[in-house]
């Protein structure tokens, strides 16, 4: 795919971006080795930091977990980026059980966006305890954050400014939040839902009343889902459509759902 | 009762390979006895790198690491060899020892006199400065440095090192008093000078003087102690 | 009496040694050679680094104004004001500081002063393993321990706050603390705690006004280089902070509570998400640029305040001379066991992080997870990682000795005061750039400018700028306290300049050269954002490259980092502490195997 | 033609405060002017504080950072005052200083011994090795140390350290020698010792020897120089 300057360059298929996606672009990556392919896997800067790189020629192949952005077709002119969606990851609003069982089950649009710009004080303004509203922030740039983003506030400008009052704090990747969530008190924060099986402490509320289940992502009534893109420089060639193509066959969507995330089929676009 | 009495002091350096000696031991200082007298002088002297120094050292319970004494030493009634280290901190300032390379400390040179005197004797600031000029000018130092006492200690030379050295020690007024060639580093007319000071101590102050200098020591002392190779080093 | 007959005997008197002189032998006229060359690298170094923040705030237009003196930043809306920024990196730093360096001068003093010389080495190296542990298991270990206290105690939600994060770096910072000034102790003769002793000083007094005296600027020094290592920390802080921009709180009352409340540094600004999104031309990057420069300013700053004769003075007055007093027995007795209290607080430390470490990294304990190459998104083992460890880390060892060294010979030795000063400060800044900085330098350099991929040279690169302000710093210290004696002696034998370099200054300054480098590699070994911009992948290079600047490797830090940045299931945890157990059970390694050259070194420093 | 000359010497110090002086300067030592001639032995004398050492330092160019020398001094043929550091290096191979304060460095006894020779000297190491050891006899030190060539000199008593560097110097056989007390910690038998190996020298080397032991100069030397304070010092 690539041919450095020099001409030595090896074959080598470089593949970068977001932390979601990796686990099955590394699950891939390590059948395709086997069969004599040269695959290099990153996770430098997340899906902005893909997409990026894919702009400056760095890597082959951008995983993103947000679609394009035009801003990010106009940052790079001279390249025509094409995404091929692999599967769906859900982002859930979690909560601290004890929240959801008393009472906030479900919050609405207005709701969430009170909550994450600051505004909230107790969950007692949802129906639940009197207990303050911890929020945890995705850092710009991740693609839950923009999931939630463009779920709040549609293609309208920026999100207002956070009101700082203590309460409100950044966090980066997933593991960082699941486990901030698990030891604060009265926390909230979007996550990956697949991070949220099997955790005691904490839960998924609705979101406008629609539940997060397979069914209402699939038919597009949960809002709050995105899809996972490979994202190349022109439709793919070479390497890059091998690669991209086991991940669509059979085995590859097969590792999408051990992982957590929707596949093609899940969605009806098989 | 005698002010220091040793008994069979020997001195050993701790051999890491255990061979010399059936301890592992090799014998640097010793066996020597010897007691000194309330109020007296005594001279102590011998070759050098017989081991007067480290004899000093461990009268006072500072011998380097590595080294260790044997045997019995009593200074002032403490059992030197026997005592915790905060126990032998308080006999030294009773018995205090004047090494025989005069140390200066990053100070001035009042700075570096008054150094063992604030710590040790309570009294106001004026009065243990007035202390300390007085004991520069015992050893005759005073006039050389009265116009620069904030000055660097560590731009004296040698001799003038050596007597305020001394000075630092005399200042604290200590029952006994260790010197190890006291003037080595001094031309005559100093050395007398600082003579006569220790001629004045004579009688109310016990002193245990090692110099190479015999004719000084015979000038000085009540008694001489020579100090002889530990008999099982290889010369 | 023996040695005259002898003299007879065997040595027939002294010959003249017309027979014997010829060429004078041993010139040492490499030394310049190298300091010079040295020197060349260290100028590239820094010159790429301005370069680069040079190019980055031209590339757009920056409001310093604004800059310095707005308290919202706020990129989607073009407001861009660092004042909270600047609070936070002062609150965490100096509260860090005000936390580590009493601690670990005490730690230092008990360790040197009242330990038994055979127990010294196995005591301190426990203190070392501190440094062994890489920032990001800090950062994991802030999260699990420390939050939870936080909150308990302070009332903190969820724990995330400014405090939190200085006391995390608090821990990072001791054992730099504590190693630079136990150098700088074991450099103070013993003649003269002898003859401080001898005047009836007691213990604590021996260590407070004849000791400490003498070794203030190399554990200031110590507490320098702690600094600099504060400001430079990236993940460790982030993963605790909160990281929420907010305004600068404007009564006395709201700053202090904002020290309990989430925040930002500069650094982790500059390490978080937004040097990405900012693309590399416009408001927003110049901007973030522009924060670089600012937080090189406020390093330089803290630094020249640091080096400023008042607070390191060698010699002169004692501003004020201590008193005499009252029980001074039961001082001393008191003094002794808080000393010695102060010195069992980072061995508790270090033995309570390797319990917890190996509670969680039992993966790391099978020897089949060091030897096979891993496999998919977390499964396999770490062979590859810890041979691209090994290689980066031998690699970046290398150019840190080489540059360290000879950028404090250029300023302990070969340039006037005046440009020492600057070039120390130049050495600190260099010190507490967050590595986050140097890891888009070296991504734009040896990327964009020279072409490369990525590149296990750069990572070489990189990791060798983070270990040789380290090392340069250290040894620098080293040499300021070398007796003015040793030297006019040398030089009286009639030894020229290079061979007072190559004979008294190189053999003296082995074992701040040590310390320095087991410091500097320690960390540079945990260091995770120069090698992900320049240096690693996540799968697919090996341990060991295939070319030189266009083969990237893989390595234990940047591996544990994915993994715990956003993996899903179990097993990826596992294996990231797995991971980061087999990173610090290689530093621990090479701390131990260090020991015995450390033992001989520090036997002939007398 | 002379080994040494001096004239109108001066050290002063430079003050940083610009007061005492009309040019901000504060005299130590001098003025002096005398002359060695070669293969002389000339004693210098004076008392403690008077600026000896000050004096010898300045004749191999290695005054101590603050002080500065004025005059003319010319060794072997040198302008110490108007050279290079490079010429100054190659100067000191030829007239050694021996300090007052002899400085070990971190290293063993033989080690030591050679520090100077291995550093000015061609020769195979054994030859080296050889010169050393038989330097150290020279200055009756091979006895006390041959068993323990290796072990840190820093272990040595004083008396042992003024001898090592005393025979490190002799080692390099320079033209000229500058002692600064050379035997002000020995005993009289060791003192002796070094006497005769200084004597030895007479002739075809020549000496400038400090010393405040007058009887000592008066065996040694050919002639006397008597050093004064400076006479705009305040004492
Ligand atoms: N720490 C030590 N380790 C090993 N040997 C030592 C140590 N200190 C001293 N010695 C040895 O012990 C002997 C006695 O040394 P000491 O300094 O007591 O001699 P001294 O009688 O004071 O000599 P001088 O008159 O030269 O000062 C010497 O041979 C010396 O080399
Ligand atoms: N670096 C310095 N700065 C200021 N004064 C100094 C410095 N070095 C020496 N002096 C002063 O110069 C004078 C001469 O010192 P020097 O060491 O030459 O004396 P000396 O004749 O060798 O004495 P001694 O016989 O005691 O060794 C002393 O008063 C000393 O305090
Ligand atoms: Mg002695
Ligand atoms: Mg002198």
């Amino acid at each position: 795919a690539c041919t450095g300057k020099d001409g030595k360059r090896r074959n080598v298929l470089r593949v970068s971006g977001s932390t979601t996606v990796n686990p099955v672009a590394a699950d891939v990556a390590d059948v395709l080795r086997s069969q004599g392919m040269e695959v290099t896997i990153d996770t430098q800067g997340g899906s902005a930091g893909g997409i990026s790189q894919l702009g400056a020629g760095q890597i082959d192949i951008a995983m993103s977990s947000k679609p394009l952005a035009d801003a990010d077709r106009k940052r790079f002119p001279g390249i025509n980026l094409v995404a091929t969606e692999i599967g769906r990851d859900a982002v859930g609003i979690v909560v601290r059980k004890s929240v959801h069982d008393s009472g906030v089950t479900s919050l609405t649009r207005t709701q969430l966006a009170r909550i994450f710009e600051g505004k909230a004080a107790s969950w007692k303004e949802f129906g639940g305890p009197d207990l303050p509203v911890y929020v945890y922030d995705k850092e710009p740039g991740r693609g839950t954050r923009e999931v939630l983003d463009k779920y709040l506030y549609e293609e309208a400008a920026t999100p207002p400014p956070v009101q700082p009052n203590g309460r409100y704090a950044i966090v980066g990747g997933n593991e960082e939040t699941r486990t901030k969530l698990r030891t604060t008190e009265g926390s909230v924060a979007p996550l990956s839902a697949a991070f949220v099986e099997g955790s005691k402490e904490l839960a998924l509320v609705a979101v406008d009343d629609v539940p997060l289940t397979p069914q209402n992502i699939v038919s597009g009534k949960y809002p709050l889902a995105r899809p996972l893109f490979l994202i190349t420089n022109g439709s793919p060639q070479g390497n890059a459509r091998t690669f991209i193509d086991r991940v669509l066959s059979a085995e590859g969507q097969k590792v999408v759902t051990q992982h957590g995330y929707l596949n093609l089929a899940q969605l009806g676009k098989r | 009762m005698n002010a220091i009495a040793i008994r069979d002091l020997t001195v050993s350096k701790r051999s890491p390979k255990r061979t010399k000696d059936n301890k592992g031991r090799h014998p640097l200082v010793g066996p020597a006895s010897f007691a000194v007298p309330h109020g007296e002088v005594i001279g102590l002297y011998g070759p050098s790198g017989v081991g007067k120094s480290t004899m000093l050292r461990a009268l006072v319970g500072l011998l380097p690491d590595g080294l260790d004494a044997e045997g019995v030493i009593r200074v002032l009634g403490v059992d030197v060899l026997r005592q915790r280290p905060s126990a032998l901190a308080e006999l030294r300032t009773r018995a205090v020892l004047v090494p025989q390379i005069a140390v200066m400390f990053p100070d001035g040179i009042i700075g570096n006199t008054l150094f063992g005197l604030r710590h040790v004797v309570r009294a106001p600031a004026n009065q243990l400065r007035k202390r300390a000029e007085e004991a520069l000018a015992e050893v005759g130092l005073w006039d050389e440095v009265r116009d620069r006492l904030n000055a660097p200690a560590a731009e004296l030379s040698v001799g003038q090192r050596q007597r305020l050295a001394l000075a630092r020690a005399l200042a604290l007024d200590p029952e006994v008093i260790l010197l190890d060639e006291p003037t080595s580093a001094l031309d005559e007319a100093s050395a007398a000078e600082v003579e006569e000071t220790l001629q004045s101590l004579r009688g109310h102050r016990t002193l245990l003087v090692v110099s190479h200098d015999i004719e000084q020591l015979k000038r000085l002392c009540d008694s001489l102690v020579p100090l002889h190779r530990p008999t099982s080093t290889s010369n | 009496m023996i040695t005259s007959t002898h003299k007879e005997g065997q040595c027939p008197g002294l010959r003249p040694l017309s027979a014997l002189r010829g060429v004078r032998p041993r010139r040492s006229g490499w030394v310049p050679i190298v300091v010079g060359g040295g020197a060349a690298l260290v100028g590239a170094s820094g010159a790429m680094l301005c370069a680069f923040l040079i190019s980055g705030v031209t590339s757009g237009p920056v409001d310093w104004w604004a800059l310095v003196t707005s308290g919202v930043w706020s990129p989607q809306q073009s407001l861009f004001g660092v004042l909270p920024m600047i609070w936070g990196t002062a609150v965490v730093s100096l509260l860090a500081l005000a936390v580590a360096v009493p601690i670990g001068w005490a730690a230092a003093l008990g360790l040197h002063e009242l330990t038994p010389a055979r127990h010294r080495r196995t005591l301190r190296m426990a203190v070392e393993m501190l440094a062994a542990v890489p920032s990001i298991v800090y950062g994991l270990l802030g999260v699990v321990l420390l939050r939870g206290l936080m909150s308990r105690l302070f009332g903190v939600t969820g724990g995330d706050s400014l405090l939190a994060a200085a006391l995390v770096l608090s821990v990072m910072v001791l054992p730099t603390v504590v190693s630079v000034s136990v150098d700088a102790l074991a450099d103070v003769p013993d003649s003269v705690r002898e003859t401080g002793a001898a005047l009836g000083l007691s213990r604590v007094e021996v260590i407070g006004s004849a000791v400490f005296p003498q070794a203030r600027g190399g554990m200031l020094a110590g507490a320098v280089l702690g600094l600099a290592r504060a400001l430079g920390e990236t993940v460790a802080v982030f993963l605790v902070i909160g990281r929420a921009d907010g305004p600068l709180a404007s009564t006395v009352n709201g700053l202090l509570r904002s020290i309990l409340q989430p925040g930002q540094t500069l650094t982790t600004k500059l390490g978080g998400p937004e040097p990405l999104l900012a693309g590399t031309s416009g408001t927003h990057w110049a901007t973030l640029c522009a924060l670089g420069a600012v937080l090189m300013c406020v390093i330089a700053g803290l630094t020249l305040l640091a080096q400023s004769r008042r607070l390191d003075r060698r010699g002169g007055r004692t501003r004020f001379p201590p008193r005499a007093r009252r029980h001074r027995g039961a001082r001393d007795r008191l003094g002794v066991a808080s000393l010695r209290t102060a010195l069992a607080l980072p061995i508790l430390l270090a033995v309570g992080i390797a319990v917890v470490v190996l509670e969680r990294g039992t993966p790391a304990l099978d020897p089949g997870f060091w030897a096979t190459p891993a496999a998919g998104a977390s499964g396999g083992g770490v062979r590859d990682q810890i041979i691209g460890t090994l290689l980066l880390v031998a690699t970046a060892g290398v150019m840190a000795a080489a540059a360290g060294l000879t950028l404090a010979l250029l300023i302990g030795e070969y340039a006037t005061p005046r440009v020492a000063g600057w070039m120390r400060t130049a050495t600190l800044t260099l010190g507490g750039i967050p590595s986050i900085v140097l890891g888009l330098a070296g991504f734009w350099f040896f990327g964009s400018a020279l072409g490369w991929g990525k590149s296990w040279l750069a990572g070489t690169f990189l990791l060798g700028l983070v270990a040789t302000p380290i090392v340069a710093l250290a040894v620098t210290a080293q040499i300021g306290r070398l007796p003015r004696e040793r030297l006019e002696t040398a030089r009286a034998l009639g030894l020229r300049r290079s061979q007072v370099v190559r004979s008294v200054l190189l053999p003296y300054t082995r074992p701040a050269l040590v310390t320095g480098l087991l410091l500097g590699l320690a960390r540079a070994a945990g260091e995770t954002a120069p090698l992900l911009f320049a240096a690693t992948v996540f799968s697919g290079a090996g341990g060991m490259p295939a070319g030189v600047v266009d083969a990237p490797v893989v390595s234990l830090p940047t591996h544990v980092f994915n993994l715990a940045q956003d993996a899903a299931d179990p097993a990826a945890i596992r294996a990231a502490w797995g991971a980061a157990t087999v990173l610090i059970i290689i530093i621990a390694l090479l701390l131990i195997v260090s020991m015995p050259i450390r033992r001989r070194l520090e036997k002939e420093r007398v």
